[in-house]
Order: structure tokens, then C-alpha cells, then sequence
């Protein structure tokens, strides 16, 4: 955090477009592949772009009150104060925004603030089927979080760090990436990913067949547009974390110098960040939906079992 | 010899008379949706055209036999989302709203309490014989005739019932005139709202809608 | 194995019907309004016709009736049974029979709003399909469908010629509309 | 001389409410508010100096030290805000001389126990504070109550009878009842020869702090006693138990390793853990706000108690800031839901709801406090959830215990939601329209309890200073503390000032745009314009989802539901009844009876005589 103010504040600017960029495209992206996958041509790459820029466009909104009109701010908040506390690129003058004042219990609990002011929101509309989204969605919280808590707490302890940074700096170091050093917290943490990104199976929260698209169904115009972006935002900010705390991040500041080490830090990080995200899309491609108790279930059972290994492994590894 | 006369008599009118018919049959939204056509339009209006045209929610409200089309035409035998065409859950998401066929009364009070919830700007696209002219139920009690009498329609799909690929040249239609700048008659309605409550409490019987026109 | 004939012994021996079979499998009895519930209580309970298929009204109103028809099935052999009854137009009343089977409920509140025949002592609520219909019930044939149409509705310009499809089929087939037709023409 | 003055005046208090009823009834509250507030006074401005009489020949020594000093402020401060906040909400109620004289002499307890220095004191004030605490549990004296308010005497007798044993072992052995010479002679050791004294003490401080199988009074008495006491008794009284371990524990702690503290982390801290597992999956089915806020207190008390059982920097650290701010924020939310039992009869979240456009003061105060019970950044919850963490990952290295707590702080966003949702979101009940905001005298210490949480979110040290101050006076390591930046032994460290001002920036500049962004065509609609399908909701019907709000949640947990902590003691008590009745065959109270064992007692010794003699 070196630097006078005006860099920090370029770089803030900076990494929140680069994460607005980048997740509405892994958006159009994910709406391609299902579409190739079925057998279509599917929307343009782009499609995002003109669905947010419509949805901003609309002439006449409608809230229901201070909460549902604050909600989409929690979820924008939320989103971008994760990003500024994750290192997007490693080392360098570019994006270290507040890396070092934040460490990994801390962006555990930033996570769920932007879902639980989002259910404040949605409760005021006084829609039953909002309701019902957010007693199923804090349920698959309670399910996803748990094994996530394990992998973290296994790396934790087995690098004697709580620090997203200094584990950079040893992936860094050691090209050993932690998924090699510790698996099996690599495998929960994948599972719980599965559980963040809510595609099928686990999109009970916001069924459109039988919610009426839950937690969103009372939101339209500027507030859905908001609420896309902060989808976006956070979509990337889940990638870049797991990649940073697992596939080694992006970026080498000894080896590429400048512009150029920046440029290809930042391809670097969309490759892994793509094919991490590819994970749950092409899961979700293929399968049916669970119920809230299935899912909760799934996640207590096998990803549990994964993490509990990841601790035990770290324990012995030290 | 004179009764085939009474036949050629019976039929058709020309499309001029129709036309002129039309103009005083439901007048108002025709010329009042053209709020900024393309030559008054400002850039910025445009680019939000561009946007509005290629990303249209859809919520088809399937009445009638014309719902089975909906699914044919969004999934991947005519893949409806290439533009930009997905379904929308709520109105409140929503800019297309579908009518797929004839409204008995007691529908079309759901129907206007669908529209009237949409967020502008904001399409109907009426497909099918039975809302163009109540189609086989022209003389049925209990099926409205004709469906611009009570919300203003963008694009009408003639056919009993149209193929998919009408469908997709429907909304090749609407696109157009968004484009254009010439649908979206949720401000006229606002503005006619009037006549389009005389001629929806006329059909509706119970009416319980709140006075003020709430959306 | 039930027979046509034993049915329609039994009817004639219990009730003094003259039931006669329809075609094939089906058994046609009229009989008066009165006997109408002892008739499918014993259906039911003594031959196994459990199933009620239809209840079905009929507006003969050249004759000044409804006629009631209650269609029974027993899935045994495939019998069916048509309990038939006629019940006069003014002030039609029929036997409320919702404890038989539970889906004569819907039947009876289909026909209670679209004919108008009550069914004292059934509670159901009275709006069943129609909503704030003030008109008499519409499928009786003295209601005026194309005056309420043209009363309620208004018709798209350039849909003339379905106005009046019966002159237009006689204009083109050149034969002549039927007394009733005439009479009791929608036009 | 502190001491007395802050004792006299909440005693004189206690005595002039009292009477002040008979006289005036309007007058009884205010004098007790100035009470409070004149005892905190008291507290504040004078010293508190050392206190030491002789009384049949046992010596009591009350004395002000940093440690006691830190607990005497979360009672003193919170009875004050409480006591102001009754002013109102008592008002109309019957008895009020008897609720505000019970009310200020538990005060005066609690203070007594916060400041005394040996054994005997220490039990005396204990016995005050519990005693008048039950003639609050039974103060809605209707139907039931009493049988929860016996559970909850029962089950304080049971940690009396415990202390007094080992008040008297302790004195048999060691001849004095000064802390400090009880711990200079290790009595509190488990190594020492008579372990069973700090046991029996722990057992007793574990009832007040329902510790998990001895909770169950807790969430049975916390709803039925009328909520401005509540949020004492669950804010500040439960708190003693803490002070109690703390000091129990403390010869433990100093003698940083062995077998002792091993004993202690591993059973005490999974005792919390398991506390605050199974309070929080019993908060989540409750369908009542009080009730919830009952269970949810104890699953708070096992957090704290867990923190206490590591002993170390971070966890004693977290231990006290979790004890003011649980005072703090679960205080405010009894308040809130003693504003709304008040305003709208019921806390039933099947019968009331949305209740924010009609008490959004109090709404906020719920928000701020459920925030700061959650453990979300930027209040100041975060920061005791961040050092408990913290200290079982880094310090303790108790990884799985770290998972059960993280379980039950993850499942409590489950409840805090529930808490807001039932009340105050959802659509409006018809009959709701007429409620209105509480009177200012119940909002202003509603809101002050509130902010402890918004400031202390941004300046943590604000209590870490004190709070390592305390741990210094008995001995414990507290080390230094930033004013906002939180570090553990690895030297990772949260800026959790950065963290406020970046949330609270981001947040104004959002909330702005969505505010400004077509200002003008946004319109505001009331809760029963909802698309549901297009059907107009008639304005007596009401479509919020309050009936089996978490069934997902409760049948992926399933079979852990149906057993019950009650039916366990239930059975016990049940074996102790037929044991008694057994006995009572034999002593029947049949004078005939007793003759016949006489006479049977002779004849067997006269047949039986050449043996015997």
C-alpha cells in the first residue's frame, strides 16, 4: 500500500472494470457453451453487455421499500470490497489494492454479507416465492461454506499462514502449486465452488419453474442490472480467490518487468480463472437440479469427508 | 343466380376498407407509439434501441393451444436466443409479454394486471387467429374479439397456429420497429388509460383493480 | 361376468325401468328425477359400478326440459350405464347428490352455473368457471350468444362474413334452414 | 469508597422504588432509572477503591481492579440503559415497586460479584443476584411460568450447592477465602491434591453460563421475564459465569501448558462448541422472536465460553470483547423485541410481520444488532468471531473444534435472518396499520446499545485496551493492541478500519447511483403490489412465508432434531421421583405404621436375643 493515493485509487478503478469485463463475458461465455451443447448457435458472446445495458435502459422502475432498494448495493459492496482485499495479480505496483489488510476469515465472512443484504431486500418485496429462494439459498449456505471452512482451515495450517498473500508468495517461490501440496482441500474447496456459483445442480434458490425465479422475482430494470453486475463482479472475484489459493495465482514480477509482466499476469489469470470456471458450467450442463436437503446433504457428506482429509494431511505434512 | 350474388357480397372487404377500419377501430397506440422515430432519435437513444432489439425477456403467456409453439421456438430446433430471445420469469424482469391465443374475460384480467406490472418499455406480441379476431371463438360469450381493444399490441402472428418460424419472423417484426423506435405503447396506454379501462371494464365483469394505475 | 342383460334385468325387476342396451357394452335407462339417486346407490353398491364417468345436460327446449345424464362404469367387464332423467325448465331442481362420489361435486357446480339447475343443500361455492356473470346461465338455448357478443364484444372490421355462417351454408347449398333452426336461430 | 457509594445508591434505589409504588406509580420508573444511572455515575467519577470488613470472623474484600472493573461496566452501563428503557415499556404493568426493587437489587448483585475479591462475598452477592433474578423469571405469573421459573431455580441451586461445597472444602483446607490466596496456594489446580474444588466451582459458574447440559433453563426462563430484564440477564448476568471461569481458570492459564490446560481446552472449549452448535440448530426451528433470542444467547455463551477454555492472547482477548459486545447487541435485540411485543401484542412471526414502515427506528436498531451477531463486516461482531478463529486456528491448533464453531456462526445467519424476516419484512398485516413507533425513551437506549456495535466495528481497541488492562491485573498475558488493526500470532493482520471506510464508501457511492439514476420513474409500491401470477391480493389476505421457514434446513439435519436435552433430565428427575416414592413407602406418615416397626423391631430382638447377645 506504497504509493501515493492516485495510483491506488487508478488501480482500485482498474481491477473493479477489468472484474466487471471479464465476468459478464464469462457470462456470455457460459450461455454459449450450454447453447453448443445443446445443439444451438446460441446467443452472441456479448449478449450480457446488451442485457445489462437494456435492463439500465429501462424508462420506469419499481421498489418496495428502503431495503429492496438498498439490496442490489449490498451485492455491488460486497462484491468489489472482496476483489480490493484479493491480490488479482501477484506482486507488482498494479492491483494490490488492500491485500495486505485482509486476511482469508475476513473475506470468509465478506462473501456472505452481499447474499444476506440481497435477503433483506427480497424479504421487504413480500413475495412469497423471494421468501422461499432465501430460506433455500441460506440453507445451501450453511451446506457450500462448511467443507470451504475445512479446505481453508487445512492450508491454513499446514502453511502457518492466514494470509491470501504470503500463500502467494510461496506458490510463488516454490512453483509447487497447493493443489499439488494439498489436494484433498483443493477437492472440497472445488465442491463448495460448485455450491457458490448456484448453476444446476445446486440452482434450487432461483428455480424459474417452480419460484418464479426466487429471490429475483420482484427486481426489474435498473436493480436486476444491478444485480447482474455484482453477480458478475463476485462470479470473478470466486474464481480469482480459488486461483490464488490453489492454482497459484497470476503474474511473476521477477520474470516479466512492467507492462508486458502485467499483460501477460493478467492472460495468465483469465486462463485458469476460464478453465476453473468451465468446471461448474459444464457440470451444470448435464445435471438435473437437487433439492435444498440433497444439496445440503451432498455437501456435508463427501466434500466434508475431502476436507476433514485436507486437515488431517496437513497435520501430518508439517 | 341472384343468391351467388349475395354470396360475393358476403365476402371480403378490401384491404383499403379494412385499413380505414382499423384506424378508427383502435387508433390510439398505432401513431402515439412512435415516440422518437429514427430520424429525431439522439445517438444515445439508438445505441439503447440496438440494446432493447437484441435482448428481449420474454413472458409468453400461454392461453390457448398456441403455447406449445413457445417451447419449440426457444429451444434448439429454432433457437430463439441466438436473438437474444430468453424467458423471463416475473413481469417485473420482463419486456415481451406473449399472449399464445384466445383470452376468455377471466384470463384477460390476469393479462392486463401482467402488463400493467411490466416495466417500460414494454412489447405484446399476440399470436394467433383468436387475438387478431377471435378467431374460431368469434362468436363465443366468453372469449374476447379482438385484443388491442384492451392492451396496446406491438406485432400480431396471424395463423391457427403459426409455425415457429412465423414466430421468429414475428419478432423479426418487432425488432424492426424498436429499432425504429416505434414500439413500446406502455406510455400511450398510460395515456389512453381511459378508454382502455371503459373498454376492459366493459368485458370484466368483477372488477377489482386498484384505482390508481399502479406498475 | 356381468352381462347387458343381467343389468338390465335387475333394473326392470327392482325398479320398473325398461332399460335397453344402447350398443354393445352400454345400457340406456330414463327414468323420473326421483329415482334417479336410488337408482345409482344400487348401480354402485349392488353391480360395482364404482366409476362415475360424466354427468351431462342436455337443453331440449323444443320439449321444455333439460335432460340430466349420468353416465356409470363398472370396470369389471367395461359396463356402462346411462341414467338418464328429464327435469322441467322452470325453476329446475335436481337431487344433490355430492356424497356418491366426490367428483359429482364438480359436475353439479358445472351445471348449476351453466344451466341454472339448483341442487338444494349443495354447498359449493357458486362461481365456478365464469366470473361476475349476470346474464341467465349461458348454455341454455334460449340465452342470446350473438346478442350478448355483439352487446359485449367488439369485433375487428373485415370479419363480415362470419356472421352469419348457417345463412351462409343455406345461401350455398341452396337448402332450407330447419323449423328449429329457425326458431331458435342465434341470429 | 466507590464501592459502597454504587451499592448504597442501588440499594436505597431498590428500597425508594419500592415504596415510591404504593405512593406514585408514575415515578417508580424514573426514580429507578436515576438509580441506575446515578450507580454508573458513581462508578465512573469516584474511586473505586478497596473494601475489606471482618464479619463473623470471615474477611470480605470487594476491590475495583481492571478485571472487575471491565465486568462491572457491562453490567452497570447495561442495567442503566435497561432500567431507562423499562421507564416505558413497564409502564401500565402491575407491580412495578416489586419488578424495579428485584430488578436494582440484582444489579447490586451482579456489581457485588463483579468487585468481590474472596470465595464468601463472591457466593453471597452470587445468591442475591440469583434470587432476585427469580422473582423477575416469575413475574408474568401466569400459567407455566412457574414451572419454568422452578427449572431455572432448580438448576441454580445445583450450582449453589456446588459452590458452597467447595467453599467450605476450600476453606477446611486453606483456612482463607481470598482469591488470591486460594490461587497463590494453587487451590484452583487440578494437580493440586483436591481437585474437586475448581470443579465443583466450574460446574456452578457453567449453570450460569449455560454451559450445554446444563442450559436448558436458559432458553425456558429468558422469554417468560419480562424483555428490559432479559436483556439484562442474558447481557450481563450470564457474563458472570464467565468472570467466575476467568478467575477460576486463571492459575490454569498462567502455568501455559500441561496436562491441566490441555484438560481444560478439550473439555471446556468443546463443551462451548457443542453449546453453541446445538442452541443455534434450536434457534432456527423456534417460530417465536423471543424464544429465538433465548437460544441464541446460549449458542453466544458457548462462543464466549469456548474462547475462555483456550487461555491464550487472542482467546481471553476474544472472551471479554465477546462479552461486552454480546451485551451490547443481544441487549439491544431484547429491547427490540420487547418494543415490538409491546406495540404489536404478540413476537409470534406467524402473527406479525411487516413491521418496518411501521417502527423503522427500531428496525435499524435490529439490523445493526443482527449484523454485529452475525459476524458480517463492518460491525463490530466481526472483530470477536476474527480473534476466536483466529486463536483455535493459530494458537490452540484446535482445527475440528474451529469447524464446529464455524458450523454454528454459519447456521446463526440462518436465524438472524429469520429474527428480521418474521418481524418486521414481509408484507403488512392488515390489523398492523394502526402500530406505531416506541417513545423515544425506549429507542434512545435501543440506539446507544447499537452504536457500541457500528464503533467498535471501526475502533476495536476502543475495548481492547481495557479488556487487556483486566487480563494484565490478574496475571494473564493481553499483549499490545492497535486501535483497529487485529493481528495473530503469524503476524497476518485485518485493518478492519481500511475495511469500514471502504465498505462505507462503496456504499454510499452505490446507494447513490441507484438512488439517482432515473429518480423520477422509480415508483414506490406498497408490499401487496407483487406479481404473483397476476392475481390481485385482497387486502385481508397475506402471503408471507413464515410457517416452516427453514423445513430444507431442518430435514438435511434431520434425526438430530428429535432428540431433546429436556427429556434427559426429565428421565433423571423421573428416576429421582421413584427412588423418593420408594422411600416414602417406608416412611409413611402412619404413626400405626411406626408401631408396627417398633413392635416388629422388638420381637425380632426378643426372638433373636441369644444371638445378639
Amino acid at each position: 500500500m506504497t504509493g501515493n493515493w492516485l495510483i491506488e485509487l487508478t488501480g482500485i478503478v482498474l481491477t473493479a472494470l477489468l472484474a466487471f469485463t471479464v465476468g459478464m463475458f464469462y457470462g456470455g461465455l457460459r450461455r454459449k457453451v450450454i447453447a453448443r451443447a445443446q445443439n444451438r448457435v446460441g446467443p452472441p458472446v456479448y449478449q450480457n453487455f446488451l442485457d445489462l445495458l437494456k435492463l439500465q435502459g429501462k424508462t420506469t422502475n419499481v421498489t418496495h421499500g428502503l431495503m429492496t432498494h438498498l439490496a442490489p448495493v449490498w451485492v455491488l459492496v460486497a462484491a468489489i470490497t472482496a476483489l480490493l482485499f484479493i491480490p488479482v495479480l501477484h506482486g507488482g505496483l498494479w492491483f494490490p489494492n488492500f491485500t495486505f489488510k485482509g486476511d482469508l476469515i475476513f473475506l470468509l465472512y465478506l462473501m456472505v454479507m452481499g447474499s444476506l443484504g440481497m435477503a433483506l431486500g427480497v424479504g421487504e418485496t413480500g413475495n412469497p416465492n423471494g421468501a422461499i429462494g432465501v430460506s433455500r439459498g441460506l440453507s445451501l449456505i450453511t451446506g457450500y461454506e462448511i467443507p470451504f471452512v475445512l479446505s481453508l482451515v487445512a492450508i491454513m495450517i499446514q502453511f502457518h499462514t492466514t494470509s491470501l498473500t504470503d500463500l502467494m508468495h510461496y506458490q510463488q517461490a516454490t512453483g509447487h502449486w497447493i493443489a499439488r501440496e494439498n489436494p484433498f482441500a483443493f477437492l472440497a474447496a472445488l465442491f463448495s465452488v460448485l455450491g457458490m456459483f448456484h448453476y444446476s445442480p445446486f440452482d434450487i434458490i432461483g428455480a424459474p419453474a417452480e419460484l418464479a425465479s426466487g429471490p429475483m422475482s420482484e427486481f426489474g430494470g435498473k436493480y436486476l442490472g444491478s444485480l447482474m453486475t455484482g453477480g458478475s463482479i463476485f462470479a470473478f472475484v470466486k474464481l480469482v480467490l480459488i486461483t490464488d489459493l490453489f492454482l497459484g495465482g497470476a503474474g511473476h514480477p521477477d520474470a516479466y518487468t512492467g507492462a508486458a509482466g502485467v499483460l501477460l499476469g493478467l492472460v495468465e489469470l483469465v486462463i485458469k480463472t476460464f478453465l476453473l470456471y468451465m468446471i461448474p458450467v459444464s457440470i451444470g450442463i448435464v445435471m438435473p437440479r437437487f433439492r435444498t436437503e440433497q444439496a445440503v446433504r451432498f455437501f456435508w457428506r463427501w466434500p466434508l469427508l475431502f476436507g476433514a482429509l485436507g486437515i488431517i494431511w496437513a497435520v501430518f505434512w508439517k | 343466380m341472384s343468391e351467388t350474388k349475395d354470396i360475393r357480397i358476403i365476402t371480403r372487404p378490401t384491404k383499403e376498407q379494412i385499413r380505414q377500419a382499423q384506424i378508427d377501430f383502435a387508433p390510439r397506440c398505432t401513431a402515439a407509439g412512435r415516440v422518437n422515430d429514427k430520424e429525431t432519435q439522439k445517438m444515445v437513444q439508438y445505441i439503447l434501441n440496438f440494446a432493447r432489439k437484441h435482448s428481449l425477456f420474454l413472458l409468453a403467456y400461454g392461453t390457448g393451444c398456441g403455447a406449445i409453439e413457445i417451447p419449440a421456438t426457444l429451444t434448439s430446433r429454432y433457437d430463439a436466443e441466438r436473438l437474444g430471445i430468453r424467458g423471463a420469469a416475473t413481469p417485473r424482469q420482463a419486456d415481451v409479454l406473449m399472449i399464445t391465443g384466445y383470452l376468455s374475460t377471466k384470463t384477460l384480467k390476469r393479462v392486463i394486471r401482467v402488463y400493467e406490472q411490466m416495466q417500460d418499455p414494454k412489447y405484446v406480441v399476440a399470436f394467433g387467429s383468436c387475438t387478431i379476431n377471435g378467431g374460431m371463438y368469434f362468436d363465443s360469450y366468453n372469449t374476447i374479439k379482438a385484443l388491442d381493444r384492451y392492451i396496446p399490441v406491438d406485432v400480431y402472428i396471424a395463423g391457427c397456429m403459426p409455425r415457429p418460424e412465423a414466430v421468429l419472423k414475428g419478432f423479426a417484426k418487432l425488432q424492426e420497429l424498436i429499432q425504429n423506435g416505434n414500439a413500446g405503447n406502455g406510455e400511450c396506454y398510460r395515456k389512453n388509460l381511459d378508454w382502455y379501462r371503459a373498454n376492459q371494464q366493459k368485458v370484466i365483469k368483477n372488477w377489482d383493480f386498484p384505482d390508481e394505475y399502479n406498475w | 361376468m356381468m352381462t347387458t342383460q343381467d343389468i338390465i334385468r335387475a333394473l326392470n325387476e327392482t325398479f320398473e325401468l325398461k332399460a335397453e342396451v344402447l350398443r354393445g357394452n352400454q345400457i340406456r335407462v330414463s327414468m323420473h328425477k326421483k329415482q334417479v339417486a336410488p337408482v345409482l346407490l344400487y348401480l354402485k353398491n349392488q353391480w360395482g359400478f364404482i366409476h362415475l364417468d360424466h354427468v351431462s345436460c342436455v337443453d331440449w327446449i323444443e320439449e321444455n326440459v333439460f335432460e340430466l345424464v349420468y353416465i356409470v362404469y363398472r370396470p369389471q367387464d367395461q359396463l356402462t350405464v346411462l341414467v338418464k332423467t328429464k327435469i322441467h325448465r322452470e325453476h329446475p331442481e335436481m337431487e344433490n347428490m355430492e356424497g356418491f362420489w366426490p367428483h359429482m361435486r364438480t359436475y353439479q357446480r358445472e351445471i348449476r352455473e351453466m344451466f341454472g339447475i339448483e341442487f338444494p343443500g349443495f354447498e359449493a361455492p357458486r362461481e365456478f368457471i365464469l366470473e361476475g356473470w349476470e346474464e341467465i346461465p349461458p348454455m341454455r338455448r334460449d340465452f342470446d350468444t350473438r346478442g350478448y357478443v355483439k352487446r359485449t364484444y367488439t369485433t375487428r372490421p373485415g370479419r363480415e362474413d362470419a356472421w352469419s355462417v348457417r345463412e351462409y351454408i343455406t345461401r350455398r347449398t341452396g337448402e332450407k334452414l330447419p323449423d328449429f333452426a329457425r326458431k331458435y336461430s342465434r341470429d | 469508597m466507590g464501592i459502597i457509594y454504587v451499592l448504597g445508591i442501588l440499594i436505597i434505589g431498590a428500597l425508594a422504588a419500592f415504596f415510591v409504588d404504593d405512593l406514585n406509580r408514575k415515578w417508580t420508573g424514573p426514580v429507578a432509572m436515576l438509580a441506575g444511572f446515578g450507580a454508573a455515575a458513581a462508578f465512573a467519577f469516584l474511586p473505586g477503591g478497596i473494601v475489606r470488613w471482618r464479619i463473623l470472623g470471615f474477611s470480605m474484600h470487594w476491590e475495583t481492579d481492571a478485571l472487575a472493573g471491565f465486568f462491572a461496566w457491562i453490567v452497570l452501563g447495561l442495567s442503566a440503559l435497561a432500567l431507562m428503557y423499562s421507564v416505558k415499556y413497564m409502564e401500565g404493568k402491575a407491580r412495578q415497586g416489586y419488578f424495579y426493587a428485584s430488578f436494582l437489587t440484582s444489579v447490586a448483585g451482579m456489581f457485588g460479584v463483579a468487585v468481590s475479591k474472596d470465595l464468601l462475598s463472591f457466593f453471597i452477592f452470587w445468591e442475591i443476584m440469583t434470587w432476585t433474578s427469580f422473582l423477575l423469571a416469575i413475574y408474568n405469573a401466569y400459567y407455566g411460568v412457574e414451572t419454568k421459573g422452578i427449572k431455572y431455580i432448580i438448576f441454580s441451586a445445583i450450582g449453589a450447592y456446588a459452590m458452597l461445597t467447595a467453599i467450605v472444602l476450600a476453606l477446611g483446607q486453606y483456612h482463607s477465602l481470598e482469591f488470591s490466596d486460594l490461587m497463590a496456594a494453587g487451590a484452583f489446580r487440578f494437580s493440586s491434591g483436591n481437585w474437586y474444588i475448581p470443579v465443583l466451582l466450574l460446574l456452578g459458574f457453567a449453570v450460569k453460563a449455560a454451559v450445554l447440559p446444563l442450559h436448558v433453563w436458559a432458553p425456558a426462563v429468558y422469554p417468560k421475564t419480562p424483555m428490559s430484564f432479559t436483556a439484562v440477564f442474558s447481557g450481563a448476568m450470564s457474563k458472570m459465569g464467565i468472570l467466575g471461569m476467568l478467575l477460576i481458570l486463571t492459575g490454569i492459564f498462567r502455568s501455559a501448558t500441561g496436562w491441566e490446560l490441555t484438560l481444560v481446552r478439550w473439555v471446556l472449549g468443546w463443551l462451548g462448541g457443542l453449546t453453541a452448535a446445538w442452541a443455534t440448530l434450536q434457534a432456527i426451528r423456534q417460530n417465536d422472536a423471543k424464544d429465538l433470542l433465548a437460544w441464541s444467547s446460549v449458542a453466544q455463551l458457548g462462543y464466549i465460553v469456548t474462547a475462555v477454555s483456550t487461555g491464550t492472547r487472542l482467546g481471553l482477548m476474544a472472551a471479554l470483547y465477546l462479552a461486552l459486545l454480546h451485551a451490547a447487541f443481544k441487549g439491544s435485540l431484547f429491547m427490540v423485541a420487547g418494543a415490538v411485543e409491546k406495540q404489536a401484542g404478540t413476537t409470534d412471526f406467524r402473527r406479525i410481520s411487516g413491521l418496518i414502515k411501521r417502527m423503522p427506528w427500531t428496525f435499524l436498531t435490529a439490523l445493526i444488532a443482527i449484523i454485529s451477531l452475525a459476524g458480517i463486516p463492518p460491525l463490530g461482531g466481526f472483530v470477536g468471531k476474527w480473534l476466536l478463529y483466529e486463536s483455535l486456528i493459530s494458537e490452540t491448533h484446535a482445527y475440528f473444534l474451529v469447524i464446529l464453531i464455524f458450523f454454528a456462526s454459519t447456521s446463526a445467519f440462518l436465524y438472524s435472518y429469520r429474527f428480521l424476516f418474521g418481524l418486521f419484512l414481509g408484507q403488512e398485516e392488515e390489523e398492523a396499520k394502526q402500530i406505531t413507533e416506541v417513545s423515544w425513551w425506549m429507542l434512545i437506549p435501543m440506539l446507544a446499545l447499537s452504536a457500541v456495535s457500528v464503533v467498535t466495528g471501526m475502533y476495536p481497541g476502543l475495548i481492547f485496551r481495557p479488556a487487556a488492562r483486566a487480563l494484565e491485573s490478574i496475571g494473564l498475558p493481553a499483549g499490545q493492541w492497535d486501535m483497529s488493526i487485529l493481528s495473530n500470532v503469524w503476524g497476518n493482520q485485518t485493518d478492519v478500519f481500511t475495511v469500514g471506510s471502504t465498505v462505507g464508501i462503496l456504499f454510499v457511492l452505490w446507494a447513490l447511483f441507484i438512488t439517482f439514476k432515473g429518480k423520477k420513474n422509480t415508483r414506490w409500491l406498497t408490499t401487496k403490489e407483487i406479481s404473483t401470477s397476476g392475481e390481485i391480493p385482497a387486502p385481508e389476505d397475506n402471503f408471507t412465508f413464515q410457517r416452516g421457514f427453514f423445513q430444507p434446513f431442518e430435514r438435511a439435519v434431520g434425526r438430530l432434531y428429535r432428540s431433546s436435552m429436556d427429556q434427559l433430565w426429565e428421565d433423571i428427575g423421573a428416576a429421582l421421583e421413584a427412588f423418593f416414592g420408594f422411600i416414602r413407602k417406608i416412611y409413611t406418615g402412619n404413626a400405626q405404621t411406626y408401631a408396627m416397626y417398633v413392635i416388629i423391631f422388638v420381637v425380632l430382638l426378643i426372638l433373636f436375643r441369644n444371638y445378639i447377645f
